[in-house]
């Protein structure tokens, strides 16, 4: 223990961060520590409205269709004393986005759009980007600041940054302490020391917590017994079966209507999920702008579905053909029952269906393009998460004819996709919202399955209200003594 | 087979100058080598029982080890019926094999105590398959078992369920399994009682008789070297220092150490044998890590002069019998062997 | 008497007229092993096993794989849902009865190959090198030991891309995994033996290396091996189980008693009978091979056979013998 | 007798390059048949450019041949590289994660021999009888118990119910109880097994008869002269099961959190973190290969006859 | 006849009794029987003098001298009979008393002396375990102590042959191991099973000198099994006979060489080599022993013995005795003597 166990609070992760490095920071196991903890960004994103708020930048406005202008937060200083400015805000996104590094969030945030940002003044800064972005400072939420002085030319592992913690010691594979910045800009979190450790096993971390060795512990499972210490959430992750539309028989519509209707949605919570979650029809959950509240889970209906494929097969389609499921172990907790629900609801539709669980890595190979030759009709089992709240996170990637994760996609959708991305405001919304039930109701590329929900446990000492961000960005200043 | 069918010129089995070492800790660190042969001439002819005695230690059981091409020896020749078993291969060593057999000093080790009597009796014919067929063995392990005096009913009884006199005779049928040519016997009679070792010596001498089988014979028995032997060879550190008919070595030893060894022997239970006064070796009983120069028993032998401890001595025929050889600088006159040993 | 045993004629010496005892064989392993209630018991425990392996599919294959999504995690020792139900239903409501049964079929398909195979080739091999030692000693061990310090959980990805997981790749990893075990465990004993004068005997005989190997070393070597391969029969069948993890273990629907205790793991505080029950199934089957491979040791050592045989009890000879004292 | 060790010694160790270059080949081009794992260090989205940027910077745009070579001059020059995921020296982290492993081991070991010692000559002493059925039981129970079963139970009761020892971890000594016990198991009901083997037949040869007429106790009899001559089997499967605990013990290091060199290298091959697999597979093959040396040097320190077998 | 007249010479009857066997029996479970390996044997050896046990091969003198010593097999019990070491009834006493006893008291000489030596341990330190055991020395000094056993054995270069082991020594001088071992801690009885068999004569004498020194050094009783009459006649004060299982005469060695009286002991003697003609055929005792396990009923040489008649297969002859010490368990012996 380090230093008064009164004055630490102590979490329990799943895994040790690889690396402190703030633009990996998009990294679920970088990002929960790092982020709003040691370093800081210039906006931040309120999980559970969708709204920005100033954080390093007090003021933003769009000086011209591609141009952005930010007003610095003044008298900041990072954890080596120096000070912050627009210099520092300008070089922390020209080395997240700019430099050879292999930065995650530029990947992540802002794909290969093309952006420069200089500093204007002391504390003025504008980004100018090639294409008009209406969300830029919803991007730059993911930019985190750090000195001048940070090398461009690789990563580091214990940034400096602004945040009211900074990284203490580090005992690999073992611990890692951060300790309060007095020097910090905003409010005095409450804890002097944060300490991190980490076990992969859920029922471990729940433990923890419940013998008082550690406060707060993420990422468990409903049985992993964390009794009345236990607090759920939704975590913004939507679980889903994505449809392999190229091939037989699931390039056929009634066919793919039929995998919807065939799986028990409910009966797959209720089970598998253990009453957490909720049954779901678009991977776009509530709080995400674009999200569309009238697109309702696709109701069981097993005869319907059994109905569909002998349709098809009286079509000629070739539904006897072994689709395989491409499963991921842990992607979800119980993901391998998860696929033997849908295995056999499936093989009750009349279908052929085979699992195969894969680790992350085999997995990836089916979920990016280009995909495996020769793999035959797959049905890939797979989880979204909107992180930055906002629909063109997810729609080109995931449905667009050349999305990264796509395995097919229409030109209408990619059209009605594209004018979503262009448009700002109540028309964002409606936009995607427009394009989200045309996947739904004409293309059908996927079946989807829940709302997923988390659990973190908390100790009785400790006030923390997790949100939908909980996962990405565990911020300690949100944590409280409990008296 | 060429070596078969050659005509059988010279004695069956020479070996000469065979010499072979050991590796054995000399102190606390390091190893230093152990000659337990060294440079042993020997001769077996067909037919012939060659006795074969000296001191415990002396190199018996390794020569037999080395004649059965157990170890390889580090220095010179064996040759039986003319050619070289070291040289042999595939079906030719595999006839040799049928051949030569041994009887081992030690009943216990030698018999896999996982195969009862029948099994290790009829073990050799697993590999010369042709020799006994399948139906006929087991009436021959019974007839083995009873030439050595067991019964058939401990066929199927295992090595430690057997008194150690038994196992001996195990081992004995087990040797006689394959017909052999030449039998190398290391000790076999020595855990027998008198009845039983008459019963087996006679065996071996019926064999003999019918089939021609030549016999090594060791045995720290003087007795039955005297009864069983035609010829006698002895042994002293490793070489060996005097052979001869057995008539020869036992009424007119030359090597003073067969003299000494001859007088050792227990008084016989016969008031008939003539008793003789016993010649006590004196002195350290040299090593064979470190032998003595020059004549390796001068170091014991009440005779040895200035010349015995600069060059060993070469073997030649003593007594004017060419078959009778010994290796010393002063042999011991005829006059002093035989029942002459009591007056000196 | 004699049964036309020709061992056993006793011809007409004297000695053995009349009071002559039959000099009958020793009892037969059969025999033997029905006098053993325990060493009994396993064998018989094997054999369910092995009929459920069998037979289990047939009879119930249907059954341990209907989900009822609606009665899941339903617990054990009641018959309030059927005897299906008996030993619970899973989270996804199949009757783990059934399941454990069914998977008894696959766990063998994976763990007897794998052990034989490895057994065979380790075994022969270690006593192969052991036996003749120099350079095929070296060679061997040195081999060993790279496939000793390979993670076997890397070549088990490698198969998993190379090619595609099934029953046979998965028994060619784990049995080239425990081929070492074997190997080097035989090449120690059969080192030792070599020197044995016996085995200089059968050299005598001109018996061949192989035949020395097949006669007297491997019987002797064999007890040691059969007790690491029973042992190793358990090993595989975890192992297998963690594969399960990394996708080259057994795919659903088949199922293993691996694969179901590793599902199971994740609810032992909810529903501890889903991994409990298949992991008792993989400790009673590896204690009672273990009971019969101990068994089977001392009935095939003559040195050691008579405990099984002849009455317990050095008591009864002292109880006797103070009453003969006591006359 | 240490002239002919040190000769042995010697040419193990040259005989056990040669092992250990075809140890690294193995890992170097198994481990590059697994995958690209640009997938798993680039963003979901990553452009054709950032994967090939990638592959630059980390040579895989090179054939593997050439990427073999240039590894083997690094590690020659004692640079092992860089771990794909934590951008740090894979020597460290597999240095930092190594003695955690091994003095887990070497504890475990410790402790299984001992007991199974003790235990599987006891069984031994009396064949067949109530106590060799108790350990025959008890230890292959114990082998055959799932570990990773074992360790959440000993969680659940050890911890959680009786609120004895720490859930994980490794401060204090109260933590190394649970993950000691849980690698014990099997080794322990492994080594019971095979010294009961082994001592049966010892404990029934003429010298353990020898040794009684000396008037030497049972407990002499039985841990002095049958259980040295019963000691090679003994010792080749503690060897063999040594080398699964320093390759592996991945279950307990997971679910304890202890930051050992099994969870390091698993995690590497889960991650295709290249590197810090290939210094760890190294790093353990030199390991296990000294622990074979150890354990020849202990057969031969054991018994003469296997000496002077590898002396002459 | 000097053997006979030296054996006459040092008989003293008072002697006090070193070691009484009394109705000794042994049984050894087999899985086809229980085979009555000794049966109801009784001897005495006197402080200072040696007993000969001869006898067939098989006839059970390993296993009495195992009794003895308490060394039986698991397989083996003794099921009556009482044995009495100088005063102490051994089979009353409990293992560590018994222990106590091993070595400094009732030492044994194995037959089996070529597999008797442990083989991993040096012959140094299994020649100083006694002295270690009993006198509680130091390693060093124990094997100091080793040092001078081996050497009394007559082993060359002892000090440095301490440290080698039992393999590479041949088989005479494990044999004289194995002696220096049973003597190490001067017992004052030793059971010695076929102590020299495997030695040239040369050692053999030396050894049985050895055994003579102790035998007055210590008034050590000395039980000697062996099959060499020679030695017996020369070194023995007594004999038994054993025939299968059971003692069928008694007496001093001379006598009983001299003019034996069972019908087995005469067969025995008539087969000494060299008595005929080099290469004549050996006179020997036709047919085989029993079966232990069904010994038939009376005498048990009945089957290979010529005066047998039918008394001999209904009544087991006892051993009766006369004045002179002599026993003898035959119902027609007078007969053979006579014939
Ligand atoms: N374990 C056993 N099982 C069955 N029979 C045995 C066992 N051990 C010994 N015997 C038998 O007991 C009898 C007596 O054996 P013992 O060793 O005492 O004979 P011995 O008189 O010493 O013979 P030898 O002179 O050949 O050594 C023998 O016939 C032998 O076959
Ligand atoms: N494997 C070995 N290693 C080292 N020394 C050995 C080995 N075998 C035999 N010797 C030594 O070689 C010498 C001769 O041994 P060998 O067994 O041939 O004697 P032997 O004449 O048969 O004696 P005995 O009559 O006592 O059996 C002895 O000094 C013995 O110690
Ligand atoms: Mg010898
Ligand atoms: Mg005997």
């Amino acid at each position: 223990g380090n230093g008064d166990a009164a004055d630490t609070i102590r979490i329990v992760l799943p895994e040790e961060p690889p690396t402190l490095e703030p633009c990996d920071a998009s990294l679920t196991a970088t990002g929960r520590v790092t982020r709003s903890n040691i370093t800081e960004a210039l906006t931040e994103r309120v999980p559970d409205t969708g709204e920005l708020e100033p954080a390093l930048a007090t003021d933003w406005e769009r000086t011209s269709d591609t141009t952005w202008t930010f007003t610095l937060r003044d008298g900041v200083t990072f954890h080596d004393g120096t000070a912050f400015d627009a210099e520092a805000a300008a070089f922390s996104i020209d080395r997240t986005v700019d430099s050879d590094i292999g930065c995650n969030v530029d990947g992540y945030v802002f794909g290969d759009g093309e952006l420069t940002a200089e500093a204007t003044g002391a504390t003025t800064l504008e980004v100018t980007t090639a294409e008009p972005d209406p969300i830029l400072p919803l991007r730059l939420s993911f930019v985190e600041v750090v000195p001048t002085s940070t090398s461009a030319e690789e990563k580091v592992r214990e940034p400096v940054g602004t945040g009211p913690y900074r990284v203490g010691t580090w005992e690999q594979g073992t611990s890692l302490t951060l300790e309060r910045y007095d020097g910090y800009w905003g409010e005095a979190p409450a804890y002097a020391t944060a300490r991190y450790v980490w076990r992969s096993e859920g029922s471990i971390r729940a433990a923890m917590v419940s013998q008082g060795e550690a406060d707060i512990a993420v990422g468990l499972a409903p049985e992993d017994g964390a009794g009345d210490f236990a607090v759920e959430f939704p975590n913004n992750e939507t679980s889903y079966m994505r449809m392999d539309a190229t091939q037989e028989p699931l390039d056929d519509l009634r066919v793919r209507q039929a995998v919807n209707h065939a799986i028990d949605k409910e009966g797959l919570v209720s089970s598998v999920f253990a009453g957490l979650g909720e049954p779901a029809g678009q991977v776009v959950p509530e709080g995400v702008t674009g999200h569309n509240p009238d697109i309702g889970a696709w109701p069981h209906d097993p005869e319907r579905a059994a109905a569909l494929v002998e349709e098809a097969r009286a079509d000629g389609v070739a539904v006897d053909t072994t689709i395989t499921i491409i499963g991921r172990n842990g992607i979800y907790p119980r993901a391998s029952e998860a696929m033997e629900v849908v295995q056999s609801s499936l093989i009750e539709a009349g279908l052929d269906v085979e699992i195969q669980m894969l680790d992350v890595n085999a997995w990836l190979e089916y979920l990016l393009r280009p995909f495996p030759a020769d793999a035959g009709p797959t049905l890939l089992q797979a989880q979204h998460g909107n992180q930055a709240g906002d629909a063109a996170f997810t729609m080109e990637q995931i449905y667009g004819s050349e999305g990264a994760q796509s395995s097919y996609g229409t030109r209408t959708l990619d059209e009605l996709t594209q004018a979503a991305e262009r448009a700002q405001g109540e028309e964002r919304q409606e936009a995607f919202a427009d394009a989200l039930a045309h996947q739904n109701d004409e293309v059908v590329r996927d079946a989807v399955l829940a709302h997923m929900t988390g659990i973190m446990a908390v100790a009785t000492n400790v006030s923390y209200t997790p949100n939908s961000a909980t996962n990405d960005e565990l911020r300690l200043r949100e944590m409280q003594r409990n008296d | 087979m060429p070596e078969t069918t050659a005509p059988p010129v010279g004695p069956l089995l020479r070996a000469s100058g065979l010499t072979k070492s050991f590796r054995v800790p000399r102190s606390a660190s390091g190893s230093t080598s152990l000659r337990a042969l060294d440079g042993v001439d020997l001769t077996l002819d067909r037919g012939e029982t060659l006795g074969l005695v000296g001191e415990s230690g002396c190199g018996k059981s390794t020569l037999a080890r080395v004649l059965l091409m157990l170890e390889r020896p580090d220095r010179g020749t064996l040759s039986f019926d003319g050619t070289d078993p070291f040289a042999l291969r595939g079906k030719q060593l595999l006839a040799w094999r049928r051949r030569v057999q041994m009887v081992f000093q030690d009943p216990f080790a030698s018999l896999n105590p996982r195969l009862n009597a029948a099994e290790l009796i009829s073990e050799p014919w697993r590999t010369h398959r042709d020799l006994v067929p399948r139906r006929d063995r087991a009436e021959r392990v019974r007839r083995l078992l009873e030439m050595v005096g067991l019964r058939a009913g401990d066929a199927h009884r295992y090595p430690q369920e057997f008194s150690g006199g038994q196992r001996q005779r195990i081992g004995i049928a087990r040797a006689l399994a394959l017909d052999p040519d030449v039998i190398v016997c290391d000790e076999p009679v020595s855990a027998l009682d008198l009845s039983v070792q008459a019963q087996v010596l006679n065996l071996l001498a019926e064999l003999q008789a019918e089939l021609g089988v030549s016999y090594v014979f060791i045995s720290h028995d003087l007795s039955v070297v005297r009864h069983v032997a035609d010829r006698v060879a002895v042994m002293y550190l490793g070489g060996v220092v005097e052979t001869g008919s057995t008539e020869e070595i036992f009424t007119n030893p030359r090597h003073p150490y067969t003299a000494a060894l001859l007088s050792s022997a227990p008084s016989p239970l016969r008031s008939d044998a003539p008793s003789r006064e016993r010649i006590l070796l004196t002195g350290e009983v040299p090593s064979p890590v470190d032998p003595p120069s020059g004549c390796r028993f001068r170091t014991r032998c009440r005779h040895s002069e200035d010349l015995c401890s600069r060059t060993a001595p070469p073997v030649e025929a003593v007594s004017g019998d060419p078959a009778h050889t010994a290796a010393c600088h002063f042999p011991l006159g005829p006059a002093s062997a035989g029942s002459g040993a009591s007056g000196g | 008497m004699t049964n036309g045993d020709p061992l056993s004629e006793t011809g007409d010496r004297p000695d053995q007229a009349g009071a002559a005892p039959p000099a009958a064989r020793p009892p037969r392993l059969f025999a033997l092993l029905l006098k053993d209630r325990v060493a009994c018991l396993a064998a018989l425990m094997l054999l369910a096993v092995a009929a459920c392996a069998v037979a289990g599919p047939f009879l119930l294959g249907d059954l341990a794989t209907r989900q009822n999504l609606h009665a899941v995690d339903l617990p054990p020792f009641t018959l309030d849902n059927g005897w299906a139900f008996v030993l619970g239903s899973d989270s996804l409501g199949r009757s783990v009865a059934a399941r454990l049964v069914v998977a008894a079929r696959t766990t063998f398909a994976v763990a007897v190959p794998a052990v034989l195979a490895s057994f065979v080739v380790g075994s022969a091999w270690g006593m192969w090198a052991g036996y003749h030692r120099g350079w095929r000693e070296s060679v061997s061990m040195r081999i060993a030991d790279v496939v000793l310090s390979f993670p076997s959980l890397l070549l088990a990805v490698v198969v998993l891309y190379v090619f595609s997981p099934s029953v046979a790749t998965l028994v060619l990893v784990l049995a080239i995994a425990r081929v070492p075990v074997y190997l080097r465990t035989a090449r120690a004993e059969s080192a030792e033996l070599r020197s044995r004068l016996f085995v200089d005997a059968a050299r005598t005989f001109g018996a061949r290396g192989g035949s020395i190997i097949r006669r007297h070393v491997a019987p002797t070597v064999m007890p040691t091996l059969i007790t690491v391969a029973t042992l190793d029969f358990c090993f595989v069948m975890l192992t297998e189980s963690s594969l399960s993890f990394l996708g080259i273990g057994i795919q659903p629907p088949d199922l293993s008693w691996g694969l179901m205790v590793a599902q199971g793991r994740q609810e032992l505080q909810t529903a501890w009978w889903i991994a409990v029950f298949p992991g008792l199934a993989i400790v009673m089957t590896t204690v009672s091979a273990t009971t019969l491979a101990s068994w089977a040791r001392l009935a095939t050592d003559p040195a050691q056979r008579w405990r099984l045989t002849v009455p317990r009890g050095r008591a009864r000879a002292t109880a006797r013998r103070a009453e003969e004292a006591g006359r | 007798m240490s002239d002919s060790m040190l000769v042995f010694l010697r040419r193990r160790i040259i005989s056990g390059a040669l092992p250990l270059l075809a140890v690294v080949l193995g890992v170097f081009f198994l481990a590059r048949l697994t995958g690209d794992p640009a997938n798993l260090y680039l963003p979901l989205s990553a452009t054709p450019e950032m994967r090939a940027e990638f592959a630059a910077r980390n040579g895989f745009d090179q054939p593997v041949a050439v990427q073999f070579l240039d590894y083997l001059s690094q590690i020659v020059r004692l640079d092992f590289g860089e771990s794909l995921r934590t951008a740090q020296p894979a020597a460290q982290a597999v240095l930092q994660a190594f003695p955690a492993t091994l003095q887990l081991a070497g504890a475990t070991m410790a402790i299984a021999v001992t007991a199974a010692v003790v235990v599987g000559s006891l069984a031994a002493y009396r064949p067949n009888s109530l106590a060799d059925r108790f350990a025959g039981l008890l230890s292959s129970a114990s082998a055959s118990v799932p570990d990773f079963w074992f360790a959440i139970m000993g969680v659940l009761v050890f911890a959680v119910t009786l609120n004895w020892l720490p859930t994980s971890g490794t401060d204090g000594m109260g933590a190394w109880v649970l993950p000691i016990a849980t690698l014990l198991i099997r080794p322990f009901g492994v080594l019971v097994q095979v010294v009961r083997g082994s001592m049966v037949s010892a404990l029934s040869a003429p010298y353990t008869r020898v040794a009684r007429s000396k008037g030497a106790d049972e407990k002499r009899v039985i841990f002095v002269h049958a259980l040295r001559n019963a000691a090679a089997p003994a010792l080749t499967v503690a060897g063999d099961l040594a080398v699964g605990l320093v390759n592996g013990a991945v279950v307990v290091e997971t679910i304890f959190g202890w930051p050992g060199i099994g969870k390091l290298m698993i995690d590497s091959i889960l991650q295709r973190d290249f590197a810090v697999l290939q210094a760890a597979v190294l790093l353990t093959a030199v390991t296990i290969f000294a622990l074979n040396i150890l354990i020849d040097a202990c057969y031969a320190l054991l018994d003469a006859r296997v000496r002077q077998g590898v002396a002459t | 006849m000097n053997a006979l007249r030296e054996s006459i010479h040092r008989t003293r009857p008072t002697d006090p009794a070193a070691m009484e066997v009394d109705g000794l029996s042994v049984d050894i479970r087999t899985p086809e029987g229980v085979a009555h390996a000794v049966r109801d044997v009784s001897f005495t050896v006197r402080s200072g003098r040696t007993l000969a046990l001869l006898g067939e091969s098989g006839c059970g003198k390993s296993m009495t001298a195992l009794a003895i010593a308490g060394l039986l097999d698991p397989v083996a019990d003794v099921v009556g009979g009482r044995i009495r070491l100088n005063g102490a009834d051994l089979l009353a006493l409990g293992a560590s008393e018994r222990r106590r006893l091993a070595g400094p008291e009732l030492a044994i000489v194995f037959q089996d002396a070529l597999t008797a030596l442990n083989p991993v341990f040096t012959v140094g330190a299994q020649l100083g375990e006694p002295f270690r055991i009993h006198e509680g020395l130091s390693r060093r000094a124990a094997r100091d102590r080793a040092v001078e056993l081996m050497e009394r054995v007559g082993i060359p270069e002892a000090r440095s042959r301490a440290g080698a082991y039992p393999h590479q020594f041949s088989g005479g001088m494990r044999q004289r191991l194995l002696i220096a071992m049973a003597v190490a801690l001067r017992p004052s009885v030793l059971l010695a099973d076929e102590p020299t068999t495997a030695l040239d004569v040369t050692v053999q004498a030396q050894i049985m000198e050895l055994l003579r020194d102790l035998r007055t050094e210590r008034d050590m009783a000395l039980v000697l099994i062996t099959h060499d009459l020679a030695v017996a006649a020369e070194h023995a004060d007594d004999v038994a006979v054993m025939y299968a299982g059971a003692i069928v005469e008694t007496g001093p060695i001379g006598e009983v060489f001299a003019a034996p009286r069972h019908p087995y002991t005469r067969g025995l003697l008539s087969s000494v080599p060299g008595g005929g003609r080099p290469g004549e055929p050996l006179r020997f005792i036709p047919g085989s022993p029993p079966d232990l396990r069904a010994v038939p009923s009376g005498c048990a040489f009945r089957s290979r013995c010529h005066l047998a008649r039918e008394r001999c297969a209904s009544h087991r002859p006892e051993l009766s005795g006369d004045e002179r010490g002599r026993t003898v368990a035959c119902h027609y012996w007078k007969e053979a003597t006579d014939a």
